[in-house]
């Protein structure tokens, strides 16, 4: 008894210690001025966070992209999950900034926050995703439905519109696997004779996907195609066509180009079209937001495919990948980033 | 006359057919249907299917319940599958389950020797992640770091073990809460040293370990099956098995014939670690592609595997072969489920239920009554 | 006594467990201001009847009447009709304070279900000053001793106003000064009327306390008199069934070979340190209340509780006692007081447990013989007359008795055998033909050369079987007795008051009480 | 061993609260001193709304935990509640009535189920909760996959209305927090759920009736996760499948940062809140501070070892 309480006892002191020089430390550092002159805008920049590659190199094309503006970015960090970004999104109302940038994880859950801010006169954009409602400011988004019909129409034609397809599932619910879904059903319906064999959610994880389609394949069915919703799906599916050696493997559609997609695809000779969903359109989303704060009209939706530089990859794939750059760089990070910026993301072998 | 509840008729009945002096019945056949205690006054109807079941099964002689059993009950699972699904016996097939099992079983072996001695790991994962990681950057450049990176990961799992083992025997931190938190630290730590991009790429010299093996049966299920038959070797005929039943059973009760309940646990939450790296080498190499998240469902689907072969939370209790076939078990039903072409969001409620079902099941056969 | 005046009665109770008969046409009552006493060998079927009359079991058959009624009982409504219990094991939370225990299952509210605090705090202060404990009511039980937790308990029965309390062996985890408390306690509730059910393996506390004592047998009633129609003789015959003569005294050892020296072992802060020798062949008891350091000083020599300071000398070389593996490196054996606790795995096999403590001496390259495994399990439950004889049973299906020869077997037949075989209550729970069996037991051990350090509270079994005997107080030594000198009073005077008085006692010429 | 109770009892049983506490305003000063835009009162009233959801579905899970179970299955019964109440409301403020009964009849069928199989079928709480989450998460998308209803408008205003200038929300929180206080602390059934966790045979031998009690921790803690479902609807204002997926693990985090030990029978509501707070702030502070956000989880995860640490929780015997 007594010796449990003394230990306790300093452990306590320990961490009361600890506390109490962090809090003398971080006092030092505390202030920063204001810059006098001209406004500085502020934009809040609710990321889906510190979860995944493509959230990665989205948050450092933002941040390269504020500053090239000369705003003040705020960053939150969404690590990845719904129920952590929902509050931040109310959190950054109350900070007031000129405009918000959003990188919904919860779509459909993000529709109330958004009104809220949108009520109390805050820019919001949306970046890449949408929510339920059309209250927003601008969306700046490959338009996943759209963007998914000349794949999915590109698949069905080397499949001849028959024969057996394996779909892998994104993550339902999910505001992107819906809209993906809906561009890829409305090729696919005009084509009684295609078979989908939905193999399951992979849930946007590479390891899931490939042990679905392994099974999949396992079956005996033969595809005349394959599609999935997310690179981690195609990656996945292409692992598994691979290693099961089917030859030739069947085409195969869906989003989003990387780097590695493309590497397997040469490497295997397999057929693949992509979409590129490329996490540099944050810096359309900040310029887009920067604009809307200075009370220039933006448009509602800008399409990012539409642009030039980010339109669908269909085969042939080599002017699009790139060797001296890791697997997972995304479609087109690389015009945006320098070599020294991709460096510091390990993007560069 | 008025109509007698079904129940309170049987209660009824058996006090009179059974005096209790005559002894040898069980005396819950007698009693346990009317339990005044019971929470809520079940529909006689499933109390009563649910005890002839338990019934017919307690009447059969032990030896039978103890491996018969498991037996027939494999060997129904076995004549089911091949009704609703034959496709589940092409070679392909079997070969895909073959290469999943590997980890799968692995994993569960591990988390079977944390749970034998009242713990549980819900880090397994993220060993898993952190070794494709680890692999991954490792090999990024040239492949010839590749035995030193393996190497690496199985120290990486026995590094967070040992942590797990120590946070759990020497400060008493429940195990739930100490493996979580160990889960945060691991991949808090991943990504502090990744920065969210671990851009990398599996070695091909690795693959052949989950692609490759003898005929449909891949290496790395010989390898998953040697350690297995290590781990129930040693478990019931190794001293180590003795001390590890004996830490679940009374940690006091060993402590006192000289055994470091310490050095037990942590051994367990050690080995438990080492296991899941190399279920994360071989899932890494069966995969082929860094994928960050390698490890997510394995925590609590090993968990489940261990329960449904019989292995208990509250320590000592349960046998490493029974949670092989726990595994084999729960990958059926994955399997099946996905070859079923079922919606995938039936396939999720098929999977909750037969799970239930079977843990049910398990229980009935083990204590023979429900009351 | 006719069921009418009867507060409690059973009437005509069968129960069995799986088959094995424990209660047979079991039929008691309890009257109003009566003690009555409950004995019976271990297995009898004693604690199964109180479980029943505190509703915790259902009876098979047969009917458990309260003021002449026949009541269904469950723990609340045996609680409603006042019948309390203070269990052997006691039923208190741990974690929680003794307010909150004492209330357990009873609390006092106002409507909304919200809590009177105010009254619970005020009833419990009163049954606790009632029976003279001092303890603090936020107190959480978990540092409470054992006989300040079996008050609580008591109080907890008086708060409810219990009219029948049902005490299961209380003495087997009291001694002296608190058992003497908890007889006032009971006799003191006697005299407001209760009725009190005493339930007791210490027949010599039945004839100091009770009215009427019942003796059950193999789930039988085989006696039901008045306490004062009754002799020790009596008592032991029928629980028994035969006559056991008086012990015979073993011939004193002769103390030439020091086996275990202890040189000035610290135990605790505030406490001197201990020193004393133990011969080969020697019984060297150890007497004192329960709290008096005697575990204590055994759990140091066994490595289980290493000592602050102090060295351990084996056959003159000074040994290591950090851990139990040091202990039985250096051949000190200590069996355990709670034997369910510390000393089985009741979930194990009886094999499993004999081979515990053999393990290392079993294995080759880590694997245990099977076939030495069985035979040193074979062994030992022949040698120690385990029954039934079997080896694969579940030992927690065994009576307590057999279970203790369990333990004791598992560290005696360990090889190479003990030196220093240290006894904690050996006989604790245990029925009086298996007593025996353990009395003959530590007469092997001497005779084989073992030095045996035999701790116990029951005072005519250490006089019986010691051949020295150190008295503990207060975590000291305050007197040893040799032989000629061993007389319960001397023992129990030395453990309650401590030396001074002792000497203060017999230099004014020894009018002990 | 002294049985004479030290002046410091409080303290000593409430260690795990205080400790909870004050680690909550160390990180409130430590931001306060770090962010200017911390030091706005809107700022912290949104972070201390951020807190409820996690917050309530903590409270739910403490039931359980403190009676000696786990309930993985709260996510999933968050998430169905939410989905049923928005479905029935379907932005008409006369359905608000209906919808909310829906929601909280689906947490009531849920527990019961819960509750069933592990005082009756006695299957291990885990794997029972676990099966659940399986069947629930399967229901939920079979269900709808997309978005789905809409929250009545005087519903969805209840997160940014404010009376006399404190928000309706936090007003539902205090009451909330009040009413889980008083459950466990004021009442026999709260006494009875220590007891229950803490020793379960002790507490049957004391009369308590364990087994129901058990069965109720598992009834309330589903109607509270189905109300914390409820609640998030004011938030969100559709109901949606894949919000809660989340949720268990975050949940159990702000139960064992706030002192409840995973062994059942130790542990307070207060500490729950603490915990749950403590974690909110902490995605402030980083939020605030704009510290290297890839720190964020390993913190986290340094922070639940070093409270458990110090806690040292008492092992059942």
């Amino acid at each position: 008894m007594s010796r449990q309480s003394v230990r306790r006892g300093s452990w306590e002191t320990g961490f009361a210690a600890v506390a109490a020089a962090l809090l003398a430390l971080t006092a030092c550092g505390g202030s920063s001025g204001t810059p006098g002159g001209t406004k500085t805008y502020t934009i809040a920049f609710i990321s889906q966070g510190t979860s995944n590659s493509w959230a990665a190199q989205l948050d450092a094309v933002a941040s390269k992209a504020a500053k090239a503006d000369g705003v003040k970015l705020v960053y939150f960090n969404g690590q990845g999950d719904a129920t952590k970004q929902l509050p931040e999104i109310d959190t950054a109302i109350a900070q007031k900034p000129d405009a918000i940038v959003l990188v919904p994880l919860g779509g459909a859950a993000d529709t109330g926050p958004v009104e809220r801010a949108m009520s109390q006169g805050i820019k919001v954009v949306l970046c890449d995703s949408t929510i339920t409602s059309q209250n927003y400011t601008s969306l700046v988004t490959p338009h996943a439905e759209t963007a998914a019909v000349p794949l999915a129409q590109w698949l069905a034609d080397k499949m001849n519109h028959q024969g057996n397809l394996l779909y892998i599932g994104g993550l339902p619910g999910n505001t992107t696997t819906i809209t993906y879904d809906q561009g890829f059903n409305s090729v696919m319906q005009k084509y009684p004779s295609i078979h989908i064999i939905n193999a399951g959610n992979a849930n946007y994880s590479i390891s899931t996907a490939k042990q679905l389609a392994a099974t999949a394949i396992a079956s005996g069915k033969t595809f005349t195609g394959a599609w999935g919703v997310g690179g981690e799906a195609v990656t996945g599916l292409m692992q598994a066509l691979i290693d099961a050696k089917v030859n030739p493997a069947p085409p195969i559609g869906g989003a989003a180009a990387t780097n590695g997609i493309l590497r397997l695809a040469i490497q295997n000779k397999m057929e693949v079209a992509s979409l590129q969903f490329p996490p540099t359109s944050s810096q359309v989303c900040i310029d887009t937001a920067y604009k809307a704060a200075k009370g220039e009209t933006v448009p509602k939706s800008i399409n990012i495919s539409d642009l030039p530089q980010y339109g669908p990859i269909l085969p042939p794939l080599d002017k699009y990948y790139k060797p001296q750059f890791s697997d997972d760089m995304y479609v087109g990070t690389d015009s945006v980033l320098t070599v020294d910026e991709l460096k510091a993301l390990n993007l560069v072998k | 006359m008025k109509p007698l509840d079904r129940t309170e008729a049987r209660s009824q009945l058996s006090t009179f057919a059974a005096p209790p002096n005559q002894g040898g019945r069980e005396p819950r056949n007698v009693s346990g249907s009317s339990s005044p205690r019971n929470p809520v006054r079940t529909a006689g109807v499933v109390r009563l299917a649910y005890e002839s079941v338990a019934s017919t099964l307690l009447r059969l002689p032990p030896t039978v319940r103890g491996y018969g059993l498991p037996i027939g009950t494999s060997l129904l699972v076995a004549a089911v599958v091949a009704v609703v699904e034959p496709g589940f016996y092409r070679p392909a097939n079997l070969h895909v389950v073959m290469q999943q099992y590997a980890v799968l079983g692995l994993v569960t072996l591990g988390q079977v020797l944390v749970l034998l001695v009242s713990g549980i790991d819900l880090s397994v994962g993220a060993v898993m992640n952190a070794a494709l990681i680890t692999i991954a950057l490792m090999n990024h450049y040239n492949e010839n770091l590749l035995l030193v990176s393996l190497v690496l990961c199985i120290l990486i799992g026995a590094g967070v073990g040992v942590t797990n083992g120590l946070l759990v025997s020497l400060r008493d931190v429940p195990p739930f809460a100490a493996t979580l938190g160990m889960t945060a630290c691991v991949q808090g730590a991943i990504l502090v040293y990744t920065k969210g991009i671990p851009a990398g790429n599996i070695p091909t010299a690795l693959r052949p370990i989950a692609l490759d093996g003898i005929g449909i049966v891949p290496y790395s299920l010989l390898i998953c099956l040697a350690i297995g038959l290590v781990v129930i070797v040693f478990l019931s005929r190794g001293s180590y098995g003795r001390t590890i039943y004996a830490v679940g059973r009374s940690a006091e009760v060993a402590r006192r014939v000289g055994i470091s309940t310490t050095a037990v646990r942590v051994s367990a939450y050690t080995l438990c670690g080492v296991f899941a790296a190399l279920a994360g080498i071989i899932l890494s190499a069966y995969v082929g592609y860094v994928d960050p998240a390698i490890g997510g469902t394995y925590n609590l689907q090993s968990i489940a595997a261990a329960v449904v072969g019989g292995v208990s939370f509250i320590g000592g209790e349960g046998k490493p072969a029974g949670a092989l076939i726990g595994a084999l078990f729960l990958l059926t039903v994955l399997n099946v489920t996905t070859l079923s072409s079922l919606n995938p969001f039936t396939q999720l409620i098929v999977q909750g239920v037969v799970m239930l079902v079977a843990v049910s099941l398990f229980h009935l056969i083990k204590r023979g009554s429900f009351a | 006594m006719n069921v009418e005046r009867a507060l409690v009665s059973a009437r005509g109770i069968y129960k069995h467990y799986g088959g094995i008969r424990a209660l047979a046409d079991v039929s008691l009552d309890i009257g109003s201001a009566e003690i009555h006493a409950l004995v019976g060998e271990n297995g009898a079927g004693k604690s199964t009847l109180v479980k029943i009359m505190t509703g915790a079991e259902k009876q098979d058959a047969g009917q458990v009447m309260v003021d002449g009624r026949e009541a269904q009982l469950t723990p609340e409504k045996a609680r409603e009709l006042g019948i309390g219990a203070v269990y052997q094991e006691p039923s208190l939370i741990p974690a929680m304070t003794v307010l909150e225990n004492v209330f357990l299952g009873w609390e006092q509210r106002f409507g909304l279900g919200l809590l009177d605090h105010r009254r619970m705090r005020r009833e419990a202060a009163a049954a606790l000053d009632n029976i003279g404990a001092r303890i603090h009511l936020e107190t959480e039980v978990a540092t409470l001793s054992v006989a300040d937790r079996q008050l609580v308990e008591i109080a907890r029965a008086l708060v409810q106003q219990a009219r029948v309390l049902i005490f299961d062996e209380p003495s087997a985890v009291l001694s002296g000064v608190e058992l003497e408390r908890i007889f006032n306690v009971i006799k003191e509730l006697r005299s407001h009327g209760l009725g009190i059910l005493y339930i007791s393996h210490r027949l010599a506390e039945i004839f100091e306390l009770a009215d009427r004592a019942t003796v059950l047998k193999d789930g039988r009633v085989v006696a039901s008199r008045p306490v004062n129609e009754l002799t020790m003789e009596d008592l032991i015959h029928l629980m028994v069934g035969r006559e056991i003569g008086a012990r015979h005294l073993r011939p004193e050892a002769a103390r030439d070979r020091i086996v275990l020296e202890v040189d000035k072992l610290a135990l605790g802060q505030d406490r001197e340190p201990i020193s004393f020798e133990l011969h080969a062949g020697e019984v060297l008891g150890l007497a004192g209340l329960v709290g008096s350091g005697r575990t204590r000083l055994a759990n140091a020599l066994g490595g289980i509780r290493p000592a602050r300071a102090g060295v351990v000398f084996r056959n003159g070389r000074p040994v290591r006692l950090k851990r139990p593996s040091d202990a039985m490196r250096a051949g000190i054996v200590v069996i355990p007081e709670d034997r369910k606790r510390e000393g089985l795995i009741l979930g194990h096999s009886v094999r499993e447990n004999l081979a515990l403590a053999s393990l290392k001496e079993l294995s080759t390259i880590g694997m245990v013989s099977a076939k030495a495994e069985r035979r040193l399990a074979s062994e030992a439950v022949k040698v120690f007359a385990v029954r039934p004889p079997a080896i694969d049973v579940a030992t927690g299906t065994l009576s307590g008795g057999n279970q203790q020869k369990v333990v004791l077997g598992k560290w005696l037949v360990r090889k190479p055998s003990a030196e220093v075989v240290v006894l904690d209550e050996p006989t604790r729970g245990v029925d009086v033909g298996a007593k025996y069996e353990i009395y003959n037991l530590i007469d092997a051990l001497v005779a084989r050369g073992s030095g045996v350090v035999l701790i116990s509270s029951e005072l005519p079994e250490v006089i019986a079987m010691s051949d020295r005997v150190l008295v503990m107080s207060a975590g000291n030594i305050v007197g040893e007795l040799k032989r000629g000198e061993l007389s319960e009073e001397r023992i129990l005077r030395l453990a309650v008051l401590g030396r001074e008085h002792e000497l203060a006692a017999s230099e004014g010429g020894g009018d002990a009480a | 061993m002294r049985s004479v109770g030290w002046p410091n009892h409080w303290v000593k049983r409430q260690a795990r609260t205080l400790l909870a506490w004050s680690l909550l305003i160390f990180l409130f000063l430590l931001t306060t001193v770090l962010s200017e835009t911390f030091r706005s009162p809107a700022v912290v009233t949104e972070t201390f709304k951020g807190a409820t959801f996690v917050g309530m579905a903590a409270a739910a899970e403490f039931f359980v935990v403190v009676a000696g179970g786990i309930d993985l299955s709260i996510g999933s019964v968050a998430t169905i509640s939410g989905m049923a109440a928005a479905v029935l409301m379907n932005g008409r403020d006369q359905n608000i009535p209906l919808a909310v009964a829906a929601a909280l009849g689906v947490g009531l069928v849920v527990g019961v189920i819960n509750g069933l199989l592990v005082t009756w079928v006695k299957i291990t709480p885990f794997v029972a909760t676990f099966g659940m989450l399986y069947v629930l998460q399967g229901v939920a998308y079979s269900y709808s996959v997309n978005p789905v209803g809409q929250a009545a408008p005087t519903f969805y205003n209840l997160y940014e209305d404010s009376i006399a200038g404190v928000p309706v929300l936090l007003l539902v929180m205090v009451g909330f927090w009040g009413i889980c206080w008083y459950v466990a602390t004021q009442t026999a059934f709260g006494k009875h759920l220590y007891a229950v966790g803490g020793e379960s045979g002790a507490a049957r031998l004391a009369g308590v009736r364990t087994t129901r009690v058990s069965f109720a921790s598992y009834v309330i803690c589903s109607v509270v996760a189905a109300a914390a479902g409820l609640l998030e609807l004011t938030q969100t204002y559709v109901g949606t499948p894949d919000l809660g997926a989340t949720l268990l693990l975050t949940t159990i985090t702000a139960v064992v940062i706030g002192g409840v030990s995973l062994f059942g029978g130790q542990g307070s509501v207060i500490g729950v809140l603490g915990g749950s707070l403590v974690l909110a702030f902490l995605g402030q502070f980083f939020d605030s501070v704009q510290v290297n956000a890839f720190f964020q989880q390993l913190i986290e995860g340094l922070i639940i070892l070093a409270l458990l640490g110090i806690y040292r929780q008492r092992v059942k015997r």
